[in-house]
């Protein structure tokens, strides 16, 4: 596998790396930007954000509600055994299983989406340089080479290198 | 139709003689816990006397009255229990499943009459005192509650009875141990459901008042109050 | 092969390995040995076996549930396993006329006495010094050679020194002792029972011509006036009385009966009365002449009335002038109103009865306390009538020819002490010098099953069966209105290796060098019991009773107390306690964590006292006070109690033993140890009811009171209010 | 310059990990052997039966079930404080949250022990859990204990889940900054994070949901807690107060756990760079409206039962207030209120040792308030013939001292392998900057560049 990144040594350089990437034709998609903080303001962190993790939450927490439904209701039909004189099935004591199990899907729901969406866990793969832990922002492409080496250096203060 | 067990007390008649405690204690093997857990507050008494005073000397008055478990309808202790070790039974009684019990101790403390208790340890008889034990009531292990169950093994008997002899139930067929040594016959056992019975007829005595009437569990024991003269010049 | 045969050789078949399992049988090394099994039972059923129980003098009729089951047994000297028979429970006997199918707490827990852990299980020799109570066991070969040797010497010594000291039960067995003694030509048999009411008996005879005790047809009395007994709990024949008593209660419509309870200190029965009267103790006998007086001033009824009991009354004729109610108020401190009234209600509802017994005859003027209260009775004409008062027929009474146990102190000490379970050094007063007195008797065998403080000082222990392995009878001097002599079988074999005392004696007896003359004429209480008892005096006396020389009328007179008023300031009130009665039953487990009745204390002694005296001595429920008189004094925790006058102290009997089993011994005080001794002079009876105190707080509570009660009233004072 | 501080703020933050004292071993041998004290008395008590504790007839709940709430009380400092501090935005919460969060962690671990050491028969825990443990019977969800069981565990799942998340960037960056066998392990924790934007984005979204679903959840679990007790007819049990009055307790008790915890991390691992008065005086200022609030809930109670003057509840009122259990109840309302009003209301003594002061208090305040709810309702419930005492014997003391020498344990643990500050949440924060004193900090407000 081939690659070409910069590491930048502040958020400025970098969004203009990825504005040049962007000149030289290099889709979106084929932009990588990683650094050990989420630079919620500059415009190359907000590339890719959609996601559909809050509906995964919600749904989580609907089979979460069903499944203590049927939990309380149908174990407790199972074998109908009389308590201080209350329904066999009991339904305000079942409210609270059913509020607890609601809330467990939904995280439950939460965490499962965000692993996969993030592709979490997986072995480091290549394209990637210890120094974004010291603070440098990677801003890099996969893939055949083409000359991009000029839209990384042109960004300003930086160091560009590649693998492969 | 299915039967409701329930009891009837006189405490009119009752003179706190506590017949009924050692009886109990001989027909459900109930272990005595020696004088250091008894200081511990561990006595084991399905059955007890309670004693209140009332005025002062000279004119003084006792009430006795005897408390077992109440078998309430709505008994507190069963919801509260997670495994079901406590519930109520098709005839009305308030059940003790010794090995469901996980001893949270749970029903205890929703009883408001405290007639559940622990076993804090195994249960001690020294030998030969075992020989004594009732072949037809298990006895508890540590860590389980136990109570009062309407001498529940009697009941079994005497349905068993009935059935071999192929007739139904008479009332007075069945006595707990603790109805049948009253010396002054101030326990009543019997059907509820059996308008006929004894303690069917008294449950609707105007003297007969429940122990915690207003806590709403609808206890099976009813107490008949004791009826006094008046004296004209007791202050 | 029949079961006798199997009996007769019993097969000892060894079990190995399994020692261990059987921890408690004795050290390893002993060979566990399993008996055949002697029955046979069906696994599971229950057998139901007629017994009488043996804990108290009324001799109720019980019957005992027998299962099978794996017994630890100790047979011909060798410890075992057997499967038998075993009574589980007891329950009161349907057919018997004084229990009717109930039975009382004590009889609740008597099936534990056959069980006990430290019941003897062989006999015993002595093989320490006398009353440190080590022995080392014998067979019963060696033992009967021991026993009959002694008896030998003692009749070769020419007229024979033995006594036979046993506690008062009427019925077969102790009539065939009285046989056995009087042709060995010993002396009759001492009965000892710190409760025997010996006073009420002497004026029963004097009143009525019957020496005994009445029999209350409660279940018909409409007014009950009891003077001191505690009828329903521990006096004279309390199961019966409680079953009669419930039937009064459950009595069809009409007036509600009506039971009035006089007596310094509220007992059990006290808290069933619908009206408690507190009197000053030993004043009983006033208030029974106030009503006397008060019924005769009114024309209720005539002095004459009352007969010959009431001529046994000094001034009884000429209407008891000085027993005026405000006279009986200064004297009992019972308002003078309600002495009046209770007499017009006394005279009024019908049938009336009066009832006297236990703590108001323990004194000086006790006989006249008891006269007072039968010719109230006479004079009401309760006696022998529906729910009045009767006598019972009966065969002998034992305490009619016994010897009482000072007289055989007071004389020279016997060669041979023979003793059946009663227990004297425990329940007489130690100024009695019971022990020194032992010390001088040369030799003493015990029948007890238990080594109590008296049996502690034998040199030979001839361990009885249990009333539940043995033939037993009862012929109870009161308690029904028909002769009732009970006889039961065995309910189980006996589980070791025990002899009935009366084939003891018999097979003594045979054994001696000179023999019995005339020979007895049974060889086994068995056979004794073959031949019908039968009742010696007629069904009811007339209230004029036996031609009898009527003695000088008695005059009523305060009781003389021990102990000068200002220095010891209480007066003493011991009483038999619910679960132990004079402390012969303390040694059951389920008696001694039974809640008392009214403290609800268990395993543990107490001080009864008043409010007040606990304020002015500082005290709190649980802290040891000293309670000394000039006889002695012990330490004991108070109970503060509203049943009680500040100006006495009450104490349960029962607790203190020294030396009687592990339950027991060594468990809290015994108020008998320190009464001092005065004797009521027409009978020389103990007058423990006499006997002054004083009080002074020695410690801060130790947690030796352990009561079962958390509170004393239904709605504590703090709960009341928001202030 | 931005990543020069970045680097000395992960170099701060990293070296607890890579440097360790000797008072550490020391620490953790002391704290380990209490630890094990704790658990040989609950092989006895195992041993002998639940007798060799305390409890009797009828006071069948003591310092087991106390404990039980105490440390339950305690674990809301965490999750809770630092969700709604992270969706309220509170920019000062970054050096807090997962010294609160682990507090959380860790205190529900000790505090569901409590449950299964008080059972008579510990062994069988597991038939509370749903399953058919024996004859197809499921346990019985009308019982609060059921209810207990799902909230803790959904809130201990939770919790975890919400302490772990944010922890994988900072193990990435720990990865990167070490070699060998560290490097190996952190790696595996760090589950491959590179940093993307995609994985950033994911990682907070995902927290913001699990902000929102937590806060319902730990209100749930100390209310279920109350239930425990408001669900049975004791005297001073049943009462409907016991929900938001357990749950304004928890916070109470946890925030002063939270602030002893802080200081204590402050001193030890020297964090005076990011720990600023400023964190301690906010704080203070939480654990003041709790206090005032706690004594708001306390004086409804009492009130509503004084003027109620139900014969049962008064003797239990009187109990507390006049009789045996007076002094704890006292000392209770000093810790928990005339203390904590009386210094946390004053600016100049909201200092350090001041509010660390406090939170000790309130520490043992919390723990006396749960005592005095349980005990003297059984001591004296509706028959007074049944009243009795409760005095703790060895057993429960040892096991409770235990506990907290546990707390002390995990937390000296936890911080030796795991940045007890989150680094990249501080980057994103701008700090540390210098320690600043509560006023200097609102005039840089102005200044402060508005971030995320």
């Amino acid at each position: 596998m081939t690659a070409i990144y910069g590491l930048y040594d502040n958020p400025e350089t970098a969004q203009r790396a990825v504005d040049g990437l962007r000149a030289a034709g290099v889709a979106d998609a084929d932009i990588q930007v990683m650094s050990s903080e989420p630079f919620e303001e500059y415009e190359f962190s907000h590339k890719d954000s959609a996601t559909w993790i809050h509906w995964m939450a919600g749904l989580g927490g609907v089979v979460g509600l069903g499944s203590a439904y049927l939990l309380t209701t149908l174990t407790q039909q199972s074998w109908p055994i009389k308590t201080s004189g209350m329904p066999i099935v009991a339904p305000w004591p079942n409210l609270i299983v059913m509020f607890e199990m609601t809330m467990l899907g939904a995280i439950l729901a939460t965490v499962l989406t965000l692993f996969v969406s993030a592709r979490l866990p997986k072995r480091l793969p290549a394209l990637y340089d210890p120094e974004v832990s010291n603070g440098y922002i990677l801003v890099g492409v996969q893939g055949p080479d083409r000359n991009l080496t000029a839209a990384l250096e042109n960004a300003g203060e930086g160091r560009v290198k590649r693998i492969g | 139709m299915a039967h409701r067990w329930g009891m009837v007390v006189d405490l009119d008649s009752c003179t706190g003689c506590e017949a009924c405690v050692t009886a109990c204690h001989a027909e459900n093997n109930i272990p005595t816990v020696g004088p250091t857990e008894a200081a511990r507050g561990r006595a084991m008494h399905w059955l007890r006397v309670e004693r209140y005073w009332e005025g002062d000397f000279p004119d003084v008055k006792v009430k006795f009255k005897p408390v077992m478990c109440q078998h309430c309808d709505n008994a507190p202790c069963e919801a509260v229990c997670p495994t079901y070790a406590s519930h109520q039974t098709d005839e009305g009684l308030n059940a003790q499943v010794y090995n469901r019990c996980i001893g949270t101790r749970y029903c205890a403390n929703a009883c408001s009459y405290n007639v559940r208790f622990f076993n804090f340890f195994n249960p001690q008889w020294e030998k030969p005192l075992q020989l004594q034990l009732n072949p037809d009531v298990s006895v508890r292990e540590v860590g389980v509650m136990e109570k009062c169950t309407f001498c529940v093994q009697r009941i079994k008997a005497g349905k068993t009875a009935a059935k071999a002899e192929d007739r139904e139930l008479k009332d007075g067929d069945i006595q707990p141990a603790c109805a049948q040594s009253c010396p002054t016959g101030s326990i009543i056992f019997g059907d509820l459901n059996d308008h006929e019975s004894r303690a069917a007829r008294f449950t609707h005595s105007p003297r007969g008042t429940k122990l915690l009437e207003d806590e709403g569990t609808a206890p099976k024991v009813t107490y008949l109050q004791r009826q006094s003269w008046n004296e004209p010049d007791t202050q | 092969m029949t079961p006798m045969d199997r009996r007769r050789f019993l097969k000892v078949t060894a079990i190995t390995g399994t020692t261990a399992a059987l921890a408690g049988c004795g050290n390893p090394e002993n060979q566990i040995v399993r008996f055949i099994p002697e029955e046979e039972l069906v696994p599971g059923i229950a057998v139901w076996k007629p017994s009488v129980c043996p804990l108290c003098a009324a001799g109720c009729g019980v019957i005992a549930r027998v299962m099978d089951g794996e017994a630890e047994v100790f047979r011909k000297g060798k410890p075992g396993l057997t499967r038998m028979g075993l009574a589980r429970k007891l329950e009161g006997d349907p057919a018997h006329p004084l229990s009717k199918g109930r039975l009382c707490v004590r009889g609740q827990a008597a099936v534990q006495v056959t069980y006990h852990p430290d019941r003897l299980v062989a006999p015993q020799r002595r093989s320490g010094d006398r009353g440190t109570g080590q022995f080392t066991e014998i067979s019963w070969e060696e033992a009967l050679s021991l026993l009959t040797e002694r008896l030998d010497a003692s009749m070769a010594a020419g007229s024979a020194q033995i006594a036979f000291l046993s506690r008062p039960r009427p019925g077969r067995r102790h009539e065939l002792v009285a046989e056995v003694l009087r042709r060995l030509g010993a002396p009759a048999p001492v009965t000892f029972e710190i409760f025997d009411d010996a006073v009420l008996r002497h004026a029963n005879e004097l009143s009525f011509g019957r020496h005994q005790l009445p029999t209350l047809d409660l279940a018909h009395t409409r007014y009950l006036v009891s003077f001191g007994a505690d009828l329903l709990g521990t006096w004279n024949s309390p199961l019966a009385h409680s079953v009669a008593y419930g039937a009064m209660r459950h009595a069809p419509g009409g007036v509600r009966p009506k039971f009035v309870q006089v007596e310094p200190r509220m007992s059990q029965t006290g808290a069933s009365a619908d009206q408690w009267l507190a009197v000053r103790p030993g004043t009983e006998g006033a208030l029974a002449l106030g009503l006397a007086h008060v019924i005769m001033k009114a024309g209720l009824r005539a002095a004459p009335a009352a007969g010959r009991a009431g001529a046994l009354v000094d001034g009884w004729v000429s209407g008891l002038p000085d027993f005026t109610p405000e006279a009986v108020a200064r004297e009992t401190g019972v308002p003078a109103a309600r002495v009046d009234r209770l007499a017009r209600e006394f005279a009024t509802y019908g049938p009336a009865v009066a009832v006297i017994g236990g703590a108001p005859l323990a004194h000086t003027n006790g006989l006249a306390q008891a006269l007072a209260v039968n010719a109230l009775n006479a004079l009401v004409g309760s006696i022998g009538v529906e729910g009045g008062t009767a006598f019972m027929p009966q065969s002998a009474s034992p305490q009619a020819q016994a010897r009482t146990l000072r007289e055989t102190m007071a004389a020279a000490p016997p060669q041979v002490l023979l003793l059946d379970d009663a227990n004297p050094v425990f329940a007489a007063p130690a100024a009695w010098k019971v022990t020194e007195w032992l010390r001088q008797v040369p030799f003493i065998a015990s029948f007890g099953s238990f080594i109590d403080e008296t049996s502690a000082h034998a040199d030979l222990l001839l361990p009885d069966h249990s009333f539940l392995e043995s033939w037993v009878d009862s012929a109870p001097e009161s308690g029904a209105t028909s002769f009732v002599a009970t006889v039961a079988p065995p309910a189980m074999r006996p589980l070791y290796d025990t002899r009935a005392m009366p084939d003891v004696l018999l097979e003594a007896g045979r054994r001696l060098k000179q023999p019995l003359t005339p020979p007895m004429p049974w060889q086994t209480f068995e056979e004794m019991l073959q031949t019908a008892a039968t009742p010696e005096s007629a069904p009811t006396p007339a209230a004029t009773g036996r031609p009898a020389a009527t003695p000088p009328p008695t005059a009523w007179r305060a009781p003389v107390l021990d102990g000068s008023a200002d220095e010891y300031p209480f007066h003493f009130l011991p009483f038999a306690s619910q679960a132990f009665l004079d402390g012969s039953l303390a040694h059951l487990p389920w008696l001694q964590e039974l809640p008392d009745p009214l403290t609800t204390a268990m395993w543990s002694s107490w001080v009864e006292i008043n409010v007040r005296t606990a304020e002015q001595l500082g005290v709190a429920d649980g802290d040891i006070v000293e309670v000394t008189s000039t006889a002695g004094s012990l330490r004991a925790p108070v109970v503060i109690s509203p049943g009680i006058g500040p100006d006495a102290v009450a104490m349960p009997v029962g607790q203190g033993h020294e030396t009687f089993t592990r339950y027991a011994s060594g468990r809290g005080a015994n108020p008998l140890a320190i009464l001092a001794p005065i004797a009521e002079p027409s009978t020389g009876q103990l007058a423990w009811s006499a006997t002054r105190v004083k009080l002074a707080k020695v410690a801060e509570a130790d947690g030796s009171l352990i009561l079962f009660a958390g509170a004393t009233r239904e709605r504590p004072d703090h709960t009341k209010g928001r202030g | 310059m931005n990543r020069t501080r970045n680097n000395r703020l992960a170099d701060d933050l990293v070296r607890p990990l890579l440097h360790t004292s000797v008072w550490f071993y020391g620490g953790v041998l002391v704290l380990a052997s209490i630890v094990a004290c704790g658990a040989a008395a609950w092989a006895y008590q195992l041993w002998y039966g639940m007798g060799v504790a305390g409890v009797n007839w009828p006071v069948f709940w003591g310092f087991y079930e106390t404990n039980f709430v105490f440390w339950i009380g305690i674990s809301h400092a965490g999750t809770l404080i630092s969700a709604i501090l992270r969706l309220v935005n509170a920019r000062w919460r970054r050096p807090v949250t997962r010294c609160a969060e682990v507090i959380t962690a860790f205190a529900l671990m000790i505090g569901a022990i409590f449950p299964i050491v008080h059972l008579g028969k510990p062994w069988l825990f597991f038939w509370v859990a749903p399953y058919p443990s024996s004859r197809e019977l499921w346990p019985n969800f009308r019982s609060p204990l059921v209810w207990d069981f799902f909230a803790i565990n959904t809130y201990l799942i939770g919790s975890l889940l919400f302490l772990l998340l944010p922890m994988i960037p900072d193990f990435a960056l720990i990865r990167d900054r070490t070699t060998g066998r560290r490097q190996r392990i952190y790696g595996a924790l760090a589950l491959g994070w590179q940093g993307t934007t995609t994985q950033w984005h994911r990682l907070e979204a995902a927290m913001q949901i699990m902000a929102v679903a937590i806060i319902p959840v730990a209100v749930s679990v100390h209310t279920i807690v109350s239930f425990d007790f408001s669900m049975v007819h004791v005297p001073m049990w049943h009462s409907t107060i016991f929900g938001p009055y357990f749950v304004a307790g928890a916070i109470f008790s946890g925030i002063a756990a939270l602030i002893i915890a802080m200081a204590a991390l402050r001193r030890m691992l020297k964090l005076h760079a990011y720990l600023h008065p400023l964190h301690f005086d906010n704080l203070a200022k939480l654990l003041l409206l709790m206090s005032l609030l706690w004594g708001y809930f306390v004086f409804s109670e009492r009130l509503t039962v004084w003027y109620g003057n139900v014969p049962s509840e008064m003797a239990v009122f009187w109990a507390t207030q006049r009789g045996a259990f007076a002094p704890f109840y006292w000392t209770m309302v000093v810790c928990n209120f005339v203390i904590p009003v009386s210094i946390l209301s004053f600016r100049r003594l909201r200092t350090i040792p001041g509010v660390v002061l406090v939170s000790c208090g309130v520490v043992v305040g919390m723990w006396l308030e749960r005592f005095l709810i349980i005990v003297p309702g059984l001591s004296t419930k509706q028959l007074p013939y049944t009243w009795g005492h409760y005095a703790p014997r060895p057993a429960e003391v040892v096991i409770m001292v235990a506990t907290f020498a546990a707390m002390a344990l995990l937390y000296m643990l936890f911080s030796k392998f795991v940045p007890i500050i989150s680094i990249w949440e501080m980057k994103v924060g701008n700090q540390p900057h210098p320690a600043v004193s509560a006023d200097e900090d609102e005039e840089r407000q102005g200044l402060w560049r508005a971030r995320p």
